[in-house]
Protein backbone atom coordinates (compact mmCIF):
# COMPACT_ATOMS: atom_id res chain seq x y z
CA UNK A 1 0.00 0.00 0.00
CA UNK A 2 0.94 3.37 -0.95
CA UNK A 3 -0.60 6.80 -0.35
CA UNK A 4 0.20 10.19 -0.42
CA UNK A 5 -2.08 13.57 0.06
CA UNK A 6 -1.17 17.22 -0.68
CA UNK A 7 -3.44 20.22 -1.12
CA UNK A 8 -4.64 19.13 -3.66
CA UNK A 9 -4.26 15.37 -4.06
CA UNK A 10 -5.07 12.24 -2.30
CA UNK A 11 -3.51 9.22 -3.71
CA UNK A 12 -4.17 5.89 -2.57
CA UNK A 13 -2.60 2.30 -4.23
CA UNK A 14 -3.83 -0.51 -2.39
CA UNK A 15 -5.18 -0.46 1.59
CA UNK A 16 -9.05 -0.43 2.54
CA UNK A 17 -10.83 2.20 0.81
CA UNK A 18 -11.98 5.08 2.69
CA UNK A 19 -15.81 6.14 3.46
CA UNK A 20 -17.12 8.37 0.80
CA UNK A 21 -17.85 10.72 2.98
CA UNK A 22 -14.17 11.10 3.78
CA UNK A 23 -13.38 11.72 0.09
CA UNK A 24 -15.78 13.78 -0.45
CA UNK A 25 -14.68 16.01 2.74
CA UNK A 26 -10.93 15.90 1.35
CA UNK A 27 -11.65 17.31 -2.23
CA UNK A 28 -14.71 20.04 -1.49
CA UNK A 29 -13.54 23.74 -1.90
CA UNK A 30 -15.46 26.75 -0.75
CA UNK A 31 -14.99 27.95 -4.25
CA UNK A 32 -16.22 24.79 -5.55
CA UNK A 33 -20.18 24.52 -6.37
CA UNK A 34 -19.51 20.46 -7.78
CA UNK A 35 -17.91 17.50 -6.42
CA UNK A 36 -18.13 14.33 -8.08
CA UNK A 37 -17.10 10.96 -7.26
CA UNK A 38 -17.21 7.64 -9.30
CA UNK A 39 -17.08 4.36 -7.79
CA UNK A 40 -16.07 1.20 -10.13
CA UNK A 41 -17.27 -1.63 -9.16
CA UNK A 42 -16.87 -5.24 -9.92
CA UNK A 43 -20.04 -6.18 -12.10
CA UNK A 44 -21.49 -10.03 -12.05
CA UNK A 45 -20.24 -10.01 -16.15
CA UNK A 46 -18.03 -9.33 -18.52
CA UNK A 47 -18.20 -9.94 -22.23
CA UNK A 48 -21.03 -11.99 -21.80
CA UNK A 49 -19.24 -14.38 -19.02
CA UNK A 50 -20.43 -14.66 -15.62
CA UNK A 51 -17.92 -13.06 -13.11
CA UNK A 52 -17.46 -13.97 -9.06
CA UNK A 53 -14.63 -11.70 -8.56
CA UNK A 54 -11.50 -9.75 -9.56
CA UNK A 55 -7.80 -9.77 -8.15
CA UNK A 56 -5.71 -6.20 -8.87
CA UNK A 57 -1.93 -6.50 -8.68
CA UNK A 58 -0.39 -3.05 -9.38
CA UNK A 59 3.18 -1.75 -9.10
CA UNK A 60 2.50 0.65 -6.40
CA UNK A 61 5.13 3.69 -7.06
CA UNK A 62 4.88 3.77 -10.14
CA UNK A 63 1.23 3.60 -10.22
CA UNK A 64 1.42 6.61 -7.68
CA UNK A 65 3.99 8.23 -9.90
CA UNK A 66 1.30 8.13 -12.65
CA UNK A 67 -1.77 9.37 -10.64
CA UNK A 68 -0.07 12.12 -9.78
CA UNK A 69 0.28 13.40 -13.38
CA UNK A 70 -2.94 12.59 -14.60
CA UNK A 71 -4.16 14.33 -11.47
CA UNK A 72 -1.91 17.35 -11.93
CA UNK A 73 -2.59 17.70 -15.77
CA UNK A 74 -6.70 17.35 -14.89
CA UNK A 75 -6.65 20.01 -12.33
CA UNK A 76 -5.18 22.18 -14.77
CA UNK A 77 -7.52 20.95 -17.97
CA UNK A 78 -10.56 21.34 -15.71
CA UNK A 79 -10.06 23.87 -12.88
CA UNK A 80 -10.29 21.44 -10.48
CA UNK A 81 -10.17 22.58 -6.66
CA UNK A 82 -8.82 18.91 -5.62
CA UNK A 83 -9.28 15.43 -6.87
CA UNK A 84 -8.36 11.87 -5.17
CA UNK A 85 -7.62 8.44 -6.85
CA UNK A 86 -8.12 5.69 -4.61
CA UNK A 87 -7.02 2.11 -6.21
CA UNK A 88 -7.48 -0.96 -3.52
CA UNK A 89 -5.79 -3.86 -4.86
CA UNK A 90 -6.29 -7.87 -3.84
CA UNK A 91 -9.78 -9.33 -4.35
CA UNK A 92 -13.13 -7.40 -4.76
CA UNK A 93 -16.10 -9.67 -5.07
CA UNK A 94 -18.88 -8.57 -7.06
CA UNK A 95 -20.91 -5.39 -6.01
CA UNK A 96 -18.15 -4.36 -4.30
CA UNK A 97 -15.68 -1.04 -5.25
CA UNK A 98 -12.33 -1.32 -6.51
CA UNK A 99 -11.52 2.42 -7.06
CA UNK A 100 -12.53 5.87 -6.37
CA UNK A 101 -12.09 8.81 -8.27
CA UNK A 102 -13.45 12.17 -7.07
CA UNK A 103 -12.77 15.88 -7.60
CA UNK A 104 -14.27 19.06 -7.02
CA UNK A 105 -14.90 22.25 -9.69
CA UNK A 106 -16.56 25.44 -9.87
CA UNK A 107 -19.29 24.23 -11.74
CA UNK A 108 -20.82 21.08 -12.55
CA UNK A 109 -19.77 19.94 -16.26
CA UNK A 110 -16.35 20.18 -15.55
CA UNK A 111 -16.41 17.71 -12.79
CA UNK A 112 -18.08 15.20 -14.40
CA UNK A 113 -16.09 15.82 -17.75
CA UNK A 114 -12.58 15.93 -15.18
CA UNK A 115 -13.73 12.05 -13.89
CA UNK A 116 -14.49 10.94 -17.41
CA UNK A 117 -10.47 12.22 -18.10
CA UNK A 118 -9.19 10.88 -15.29
CA UNK A 119 -10.48 7.64 -15.54
CA UNK A 120 -9.79 7.06 -19.28
CA UNK A 121 -6.17 8.24 -17.91
CA UNK A 122 -6.15 5.26 -15.68
CA UNK A 123 -6.94 2.73 -17.63
CA UNK A 124 -4.50 3.77 -20.34
CA UNK A 125 -1.28 4.26 -18.22
CA UNK A 126 -1.64 3.39 -14.32
CA UNK A 127 -0.04 0.06 -13.79
CA UNK A 128 -2.63 -1.83 -11.97
CA UNK A 129 -3.78 -4.72 -13.79
CA UNK A 130 -7.30 -7.15 -13.14
CA UNK A 131 -7.85 -11.07 -12.94
CA UNK A 132 -11.14 -12.51 -13.55
CA UNK A 133 -12.27 -15.18 -11.91
CA UNK A 134 -15.02 -16.38 -13.88
CA UNK A 135 -18.29 -18.45 -12.80
CA UNK A 136 -17.45 -21.52 -14.31
CA UNK A 137 -13.54 -21.59 -12.27
CA UNK A 138 -11.45 -20.36 -14.81
CA UNK A 139 -9.62 -17.38 -14.33
CA UNK A 140 -7.82 -15.09 -16.47
CA UNK A 141 -5.83 -11.88 -16.46
CA UNK A 142 -7.51 -9.43 -18.32
CA UNK A 143 -4.60 -9.09 -21.11
CA UNK A 144 -4.56 -12.72 -21.84
CA UNK A 145 -8.54 -11.83 -23.52
CA UNK A 146 -6.93 -9.90 -25.63
CA UNK A 147 -6.46 -5.90 -26.12
CA UNK A 148 -9.52 -3.88 -24.60
CA UNK B 1 24.14 -3.60 -7.31
CA UNK B 2 28.31 -2.62 -7.92
CA UNK B 3 29.42 -3.81 -11.05
CA UNK B 4 31.88 -6.42 -11.49
CA UNK B 5 34.17 -4.94 -13.57
CA UNK B 6 35.57 -1.39 -12.87
CA UNK B 7 37.52 -0.76 -16.21
CA UNK B 8 36.43 1.41 -18.75
CA UNK B 9 33.59 0.34 -20.59
CA UNK B 10 34.88 -1.08 -24.17
CA UNK B 11 33.41 -2.94 -26.88
CA UNK B 12 30.06 -4.97 -27.18
CA UNK B 13 33.09 -7.63 -27.74
CA UNK B 14 35.30 -6.74 -25.54
CA UNK B 15 35.06 -9.61 -22.71
CA UNK B 16 36.79 -6.92 -20.18
CA UNK B 17 33.16 -4.91 -20.71
CA UNK B 18 31.62 -3.34 -17.58
CA UNK B 19 28.88 -4.84 -16.12
CA UNK B 20 25.77 -3.15 -14.64
CA UNK B 21 23.13 -4.90 -12.44
CA UNK B 22 19.17 -4.04 -13.30
CA UNK B 23 16.33 -4.56 -11.46
CA UNK B 24 13.77 -6.50 -13.26
CA UNK B 25 10.10 -5.97 -12.32
CA UNK B 26 7.08 -8.45 -13.25
CA UNK B 27 3.53 -7.90 -12.25
CA UNK B 28 0.11 -10.01 -13.43
CA UNK B 29 0.23 -12.40 -16.23
CA UNK B 30 4.18 -11.95 -16.28
CA UNK B 31 4.88 -12.28 -12.91
CA UNK B 32 2.93 -15.74 -12.91
CA UNK B 33 4.37 -17.30 -15.87
CA UNK B 34 7.86 -15.67 -14.51
CA UNK B 35 7.16 -17.46 -11.24
CA UNK B 36 8.79 -14.03 -9.46
CA UNK B 37 7.71 -10.09 -8.68
CA UNK B 38 11.19 -8.84 -9.06
CA UNK B 39 15.07 -10.38 -9.93
CA UNK B 40 18.39 -8.97 -10.63
CA UNK B 41 19.73 -9.04 -14.26
CA UNK B 42 23.19 -8.42 -15.09
CA UNK B 43 23.98 -6.59 -18.64
CA UNK B 44 26.81 -4.62 -20.31
CA UNK B 45 27.29 -1.01 -19.47
CA UNK B 46 25.27 0.84 -22.49
CA UNK B 47 22.23 -1.53 -22.71
CA UNK B 48 18.99 -0.05 -23.99
CA UNK B 49 15.39 -0.97 -23.01
CA UNK B 50 15.00 -2.63 -26.79
CA UNK B 51 18.24 -4.72 -26.04
CA UNK B 52 17.75 -5.98 -22.67
CA UNK B 53 14.14 -7.52 -24.08
CA UNK B 54 16.13 -8.45 -27.03
CA UNK B 55 17.81 -10.77 -24.10
CA UNK B 56 15.05 -11.81 -21.98
CA UNK B 57 13.23 -12.84 -25.10
CA UNK B 58 15.82 -15.43 -25.02
CA UNK B 59 15.56 -17.07 -21.95
CA UNK B 60 11.39 -16.48 -21.04
CA UNK B 61 8.99 -17.96 -23.92
CA UNK B 62 5.99 -16.05 -22.52
CA UNK B 63 7.53 -12.73 -23.06
CA UNK B 64 7.90 -12.68 -26.75
CA UNK B 65 4.09 -13.67 -26.74
CA UNK B 66 3.32 -10.41 -24.63
CA UNK B 67 6.24 -8.34 -25.52
CA UNK B 68 4.14 -6.21 -28.81
CA UNK B 69 1.83 -5.12 -26.50
CA UNK B 70 4.54 -4.84 -23.39
CA UNK B 71 5.22 -0.58 -22.27
CA UNK B 72 8.44 -0.82 -20.08
CA UNK B 73 8.56 1.86 -16.73
CA UNK B 74 11.98 2.72 -15.61
CA UNK B 75 12.54 4.10 -12.17
CA UNK B 76 8.14 4.33 -12.20
CA UNK B 77 8.09 6.56 -15.07
CA UNK B 78 7.07 5.45 -18.50
CA UNK B 79 10.40 5.01 -21.04
CA UNK B 80 10.94 4.07 -24.75
CA UNK B 81 13.12 1.27 -26.14
CA UNK B 82 15.88 3.49 -27.29
CA UNK B 83 16.38 4.67 -23.33
CA UNK B 84 19.88 4.06 -22.14
CA UNK B 85 19.92 1.85 -19.20
CA UNK B 86 22.30 2.67 -15.92
CA UNK B 87 23.18 0.48 -13.01
CA UNK B 88 20.78 0.23 -10.20
CA UNK B 89 17.84 1.39 -12.64
CA UNK B 90 14.64 -1.07 -12.10
CA UNK B 91 12.73 -1.91 -14.96
CA UNK B 92 8.84 -3.16 -15.26
CA UNK B 93 7.39 -5.02 -17.67
CA UNK B 94 3.95 -2.99 -18.08
CA UNK B 95 1.13 -5.81 -19.83
CA UNK B 96 -1.91 -3.59 -21.00
CA UNK B 97 -3.20 -2.28 -17.77
CA UNK B 98 -7.25 -2.94 -16.85
CA UNK B 99 -7.19 -0.96 -13.42
CA UNK B 100 -10.23 0.88 -12.36
CA UNK C 1 -40.05 16.62 3.50
CA UNK C 2 -41.01 14.40 1.33
CA UNK C 3 -39.51 10.63 0.10
CA UNK C 4 -40.17 7.95 -2.10
CA UNK C 5 -38.20 4.78 -2.53
CA UNK C 6 -38.87 2.06 -4.73
CA UNK C 7 -36.66 -0.95 -6.20
CA UNK C 8 -35.27 1.77 -9.03
CA UNK C 9 -35.43 4.92 -7.27
CA UNK C 10 -34.63 6.94 -4.20
CA UNK C 11 -36.39 10.73 -4.18
CA UNK C 12 -35.78 13.19 -1.37
CA UNK C 13 -36.91 16.47 -1.47
CA UNK C 14 -36.13 18.32 1.81
CA UNK C 15 -34.77 16.99 5.26
CA UNK C 16 -31.31 15.71 6.16
CA UNK C 17 -29.21 14.65 3.67
CA UNK C 18 -28.20 10.33 4.07
CA UNK C 19 -24.43 9.58 4.16
CA UNK C 20 -23.08 9.22 0.98
CA UNK C 21 -21.97 5.66 1.51
CA UNK C 22 -26.24 5.06 1.84
CA UNK C 23 -26.94 6.26 -1.44
CA UNK C 24 -24.16 4.85 -3.15
CA UNK C 25 -25.19 1.21 -1.60
CA UNK C 26 -28.71 1.82 -2.46
CA UNK C 27 -28.02 2.87 -6.33
CA UNK C 28 -25.22 -0.09 -6.88
CA UNK C 29 -26.42 -3.08 -8.53
CA UNK C 30 -24.59 -6.44 -9.23
CA UNK C 31 -24.47 -5.58 -12.91
CA UNK C 32 -23.01 -2.22 -12.61
CA UNK C 33 -19.88 -1.49 -12.92
CA UNK C 34 -20.11 1.93 -12.09
CA UNK C 35 -21.36 4.08 -9.43
CA UNK C 36 -21.22 8.10 -9.88
CA UNK C 37 -22.45 10.71 -7.63
CA UNK C 38 -22.81 14.04 -7.64
CA UNK C 39 -23.03 16.42 -4.87
CA UNK C 40 -24.02 20.22 -5.33
CA UNK C 41 -22.09 22.44 -2.87
CA UNK C 42 -22.58 25.91 -1.65
CA UNK C 43 -20.09 28.12 -3.29
CA UNK C 44 -18.41 31.14 -1.50
CA UNK C 45 -19.10 33.17 -5.08
CA UNK C 46 -21.62 33.72 -7.58
CA UNK C 47 -21.63 36.00 -10.92
CA UNK C 48 -18.49 37.58 -8.65
CA UNK C 49 -20.19 38.08 -5.97
CA UNK C 50 -18.95 36.78 -2.45
CA UNK C 51 -21.87 34.53 -1.16
CA UNK C 52 -22.77 33.48 2.41
CA UNK C 53 -25.36 31.27 2.81
CA UNK C 54 -28.42 29.72 0.30
CA UNK C 55 -31.56 29.25 1.52
CA UNK C 56 -33.58 26.58 -1.02
CA UNK C 57 -37.82 26.92 -1.04
CA UNK C 58 -39.37 23.83 -2.89
CA UNK C 59 -42.80 22.69 -4.26
CA UNK C 60 -42.36 19.24 -2.68
CA UNK C 61 -44.75 17.09 -3.96
CA UNK C 62 -44.60 18.47 -7.18
CA UNK C 63 -40.68 18.90 -7.11
CA UNK C 64 -40.96 14.67 -6.38
CA UNK C 65 -43.30 14.25 -9.19
CA UNK C 66 -40.92 16.21 -11.87
CA UNK C 67 -37.75 13.64 -10.31
CA UNK C 68 -40.01 10.33 -10.98
CA UNK C 69 -40.21 11.65 -14.29
CA UNK C 70 -36.39 12.40 -14.89
CA UNK C 71 -35.16 9.41 -13.19
CA UNK C 72 -37.42 7.19 -15.34
CA UNK C 73 -36.24 9.04 -18.80
CA UNK C 74 -32.76 9.08 -17.66
CA UNK C 75 -32.61 5.08 -16.37
CA UNK C 76 -34.29 4.50 -19.90
CA UNK C 77 -31.97 6.59 -22.10
CA UNK C 78 -29.27 5.79 -19.88
CA UNK C 79 -29.68 2.22 -19.11
CA UNK C 80 -29.11 2.91 -15.20
CA UNK C 81 -29.15 0.27 -12.58
CA UNK C 82 -30.47 2.66 -10.25
CA UNK C 83 -30.97 6.28 -9.17
CA UNK C 84 -31.54 8.68 -6.62
CA UNK C 85 -32.16 12.30 -6.25
CA UNK C 86 -31.95 14.36 -2.57
CA UNK C 87 -32.39 17.94 -1.90
CA UNK C 88 -32.65 19.35 1.07
CA UNK C 89 -33.98 23.08 1.11
CA UNK C 90 -33.60 25.75 4.03
CA UNK C 91 -30.10 26.88 4.41
CA UNK C 92 -27.10 25.72 2.96
CA UNK C 93 -23.89 27.12 3.85
CA UNK C 94 -20.70 28.19 2.14
CA UNK C 95 -18.88 24.45 1.68
CA UNK C 96 -22.13 22.48 2.55
CA UNK C 97 -23.75 19.77 -0.19
CA UNK C 98 -27.20 20.97 -1.10
CA UNK C 99 -28.33 17.92 -3.51
CA UNK C 100 -26.89 14.68 -3.96
CA UNK C 101 -27.44 12.75 -7.42
CA UNK C 102 -26.28 9.17 -7.75
CA UNK C 103 -26.79 6.68 -10.70
CA UNK C 104 -25.51 3.16 -11.36
CA UNK C 105 -25.13 1.28 -15.12
CA UNK C 106 -23.20 -1.21 -16.47
CA UNK C 107 -20.71 1.26 -17.75
CA UNK C 108 -18.58 3.96 -16.54
CA UNK C 109 -19.42 6.26 -19.66
CA UNK C 110 -23.13 6.13 -19.18
CA UNK C 111 -23.21 7.08 -15.42
CA UNK C 112 -21.33 10.37 -15.76
CA UNK C 113 -23.55 11.11 -18.33
CA UNK C 114 -26.73 10.07 -16.57
CA UNK C 115 -25.96 11.99 -13.43
CA UNK C 116 -25.21 15.52 -16.23
CA UNK C 117 -28.46 14.95 -17.91
CA UNK C 118 -30.33 14.37 -14.64
CA UNK C 119 -28.90 17.47 -13.11
CA UNK C 120 -29.76 19.58 -16.31
CA UNK C 121 -33.07 18.05 -15.88
CA UNK C 122 -33.54 19.41 -12.15
CA UNK C 123 -32.33 22.87 -13.21
CA UNK C 124 -34.77 22.87 -15.98
CA UNK C 125 -37.72 21.88 -14.28
CA UNK C 126 -37.89 20.49 -10.29
CA UNK C 127 -39.32 23.47 -9.01
CA UNK C 128 -36.98 24.56 -5.72
CA UNK C 129 -36.10 27.58 -5.59
CA UNK C 130 -32.69 29.40 -4.34
CA UNK C 131 -32.15 32.79 -2.32
CA UNK C 132 -28.65 33.70 -2.14
CA UNK C 133 -27.39 35.68 1.51
CA UNK C 134 -24.58 37.95 -0.30
CA UNK C 135 -21.64 38.62 1.42
CA UNK C 136 -22.39 42.10 1.41
CA UNK C 137 -25.50 41.32 3.63
CA UNK C 138 -27.79 41.39 0.90
CA UNK C 139 -29.83 38.77 -0.15
CA UNK C 140 -31.78 37.96 -3.72
CA UNK C 141 -33.94 35.15 -5.21
CA UNK C 142 -32.05 33.80 -8.16
CA UNK C 143 -34.94 34.39 -10.49
CA UNK C 144 -34.51 38.34 -9.09
CA UNK C 145 -31.16 38.62 -10.94
CA UNK C 146 -32.69 37.35 -14.00
CA UNK C 147 -32.95 34.24 -16.35
CA UNK C 148 -29.64 31.72 -16.22
CA UNK D 1 -63.24 23.46 -1.99
CA UNK D 2 -67.27 22.97 -2.75
CA UNK D 3 -68.82 24.53 -5.49
CA UNK D 4 -70.89 27.85 -3.94
CA UNK D 5 -73.20 27.51 -6.80
CA UNK D 6 -74.60 23.95 -8.09
CA UNK D 7 -76.90 25.05 -10.99
CA UNK D 8 -75.96 24.08 -14.47
CA UNK D 9 -72.32 26.12 -15.98
CA UNK D 10 -73.84 29.23 -17.83
CA UNK D 11 -72.18 31.86 -19.90
CA UNK D 12 -69.49 34.50 -18.77
CA UNK D 13 -72.18 37.00 -18.53
CA UNK D 14 -74.78 34.91 -16.45
CA UNK D 15 -74.47 35.58 -12.50
CA UNK D 16 -75.78 32.55 -12.04
CA UNK D 17 -72.41 31.32 -13.47
CA UNK D 18 -71.27 28.18 -11.60
CA UNK D 19 -68.08 28.91 -9.43
CA UNK D 20 -64.90 26.45 -8.39
CA UNK D 21 -62.38 27.17 -5.83
CA UNK D 22 -59.14 26.48 -6.36
CA UNK D 23 -56.33 26.34 -4.52
CA UNK D 24 -53.18 28.35 -5.52
CA UNK D 25 -49.75 27.89 -4.15
CA UNK D 26 -46.73 30.44 -4.22
CA UNK D 27 -43.29 29.68 -3.88
CA UNK D 28 -40.12 31.63 -3.87
CA UNK D 29 -39.68 35.51 -4.70
CA UNK D 30 -43.54 34.73 -5.36
CA UNK D 31 -44.18 33.63 -1.95
CA UNK D 32 -42.46 36.56 -0.41
CA UNK D 33 -44.63 39.40 -2.39
CA UNK D 34 -47.41 37.71 -2.12
CA UNK D 35 -47.07 37.32 1.76
CA UNK D 36 -48.13 34.00 2.13
CA UNK D 37 -47.73 30.32 0.46
CA UNK D 38 -51.08 29.44 -0.48
CA UNK D 39 -54.48 30.77 -0.99
CA UNK D 40 -58.01 29.21 -2.03
CA UNK D 41 -59.58 31.34 -4.99
CA UNK D 42 -62.77 31.17 -6.59
CA UNK D 43 -63.39 31.66 -10.65
CA UNK D 44 -65.90 30.50 -12.85
CA UNK D 45 -66.08 27.22 -14.20
CA UNK D 46 -64.51 26.55 -17.75
CA UNK D 47 -61.72 28.91 -16.76
CA UNK D 48 -58.27 28.42 -18.49
CA UNK D 49 -54.74 28.63 -16.73
CA UNK D 50 -54.51 32.04 -18.89
CA UNK D 51 -57.78 33.39 -17.91
CA UNK D 52 -56.79 32.89 -14.09
CA UNK D 53 -53.63 34.31 -14.62
CA UNK D 54 -55.24 37.55 -16.41
CA UNK D 55 -57.27 37.66 -12.77
CA UNK D 56 -54.35 37.33 -10.83
CA UNK D 57 -52.33 40.45 -12.45
CA UNK D 58 -55.30 42.63 -11.60
CA UNK D 59 -54.68 42.31 -7.97
CA UNK D 60 -50.79 41.08 -7.35
CA UNK D 61 -48.28 43.65 -9.57
CA UNK D 62 -45.55 41.22 -8.87
CA UNK D 63 -47.10 38.98 -10.67
CA UNK D 64 -47.04 40.78 -13.51
CA UNK D 65 -43.55 41.65 -13.62
CA UNK D 66 -43.00 37.57 -12.89
CA UNK D 67 -45.21 36.97 -15.76
CA UNK D 68 -43.61 36.31 -18.88
CA UNK D 69 -41.01 33.62 -16.91
CA UNK D 70 -44.16 31.88 -14.96
CA UNK D 71 -45.01 28.28 -15.72
CA UNK D 72 -47.85 26.97 -14.57
CA UNK D 73 -48.62 23.37 -12.29
CA UNK D 74 -51.64 21.72 -12.37
CA UNK D 75 -52.05 19.22 -9.37
CA UNK D 76 -47.78 18.89 -9.40
CA UNK D 77 -47.35 18.48 -12.76
CA UNK D 78 -46.54 21.27 -15.43
CA UNK D 79 -50.01 22.66 -17.75
CA UNK D 80 -50.18 24.71 -20.79
CA UNK D 81 -52.12 27.80 -20.53
CA UNK D 82 -55.53 26.41 -22.32
CA UNK D 83 -55.85 23.93 -19.79
CA UNK D 84 -59.13 24.39 -18.47
CA UNK D 85 -59.62 23.99 -14.02
CA UNK D 86 -62.19 21.95 -12.36
CA UNK D 87 -63.21 22.47 -9.01
CA UNK D 88 -60.38 21.77 -6.07
CA UNK D 89 -57.63 22.32 -8.54
CA UNK D 90 -54.00 22.81 -7.11
CA UNK D 91 -52.09 25.73 -9.10
CA UNK D 92 -48.78 26.59 -9.03
CA UNK D 93 -46.78 29.52 -9.97
CA UNK D 94 -43.32 28.16 -10.73
CA UNK D 95 -40.87 31.54 -11.28
CA UNK D 96 -37.23 29.81 -13.28
CA UNK D 97 -36.27 27.10 -10.63
CA UNK D 98 -33.00 27.52 -9.47
CA UNK D 99 -32.06 23.77 -7.50
CA UNK D 100 -29.34 21.68 -7.72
Amino acid sequence: MTEERTDTHWIQIGGLLPELGEVSGFVRRDHCGAVNLFEGVTRNHDSGRGVESLYYDSYDEMALAECRKIIGDAARRFGLGAAAILHTTGEVPVGRTSMIVAVSSPHRKESCEAVLHIIAAIKRDVPVWKKEFFSDATTAWKEERGRK
Amino acid sequence: MQPVSTNESGSLQNPETEIISLKLRWFSVLAEKRGRREEFHKAEKGITVEKLMDELEKEFDAFTLYRPHIRTGVNNAYAGPDMVLSDGDEIAFITPVSGG
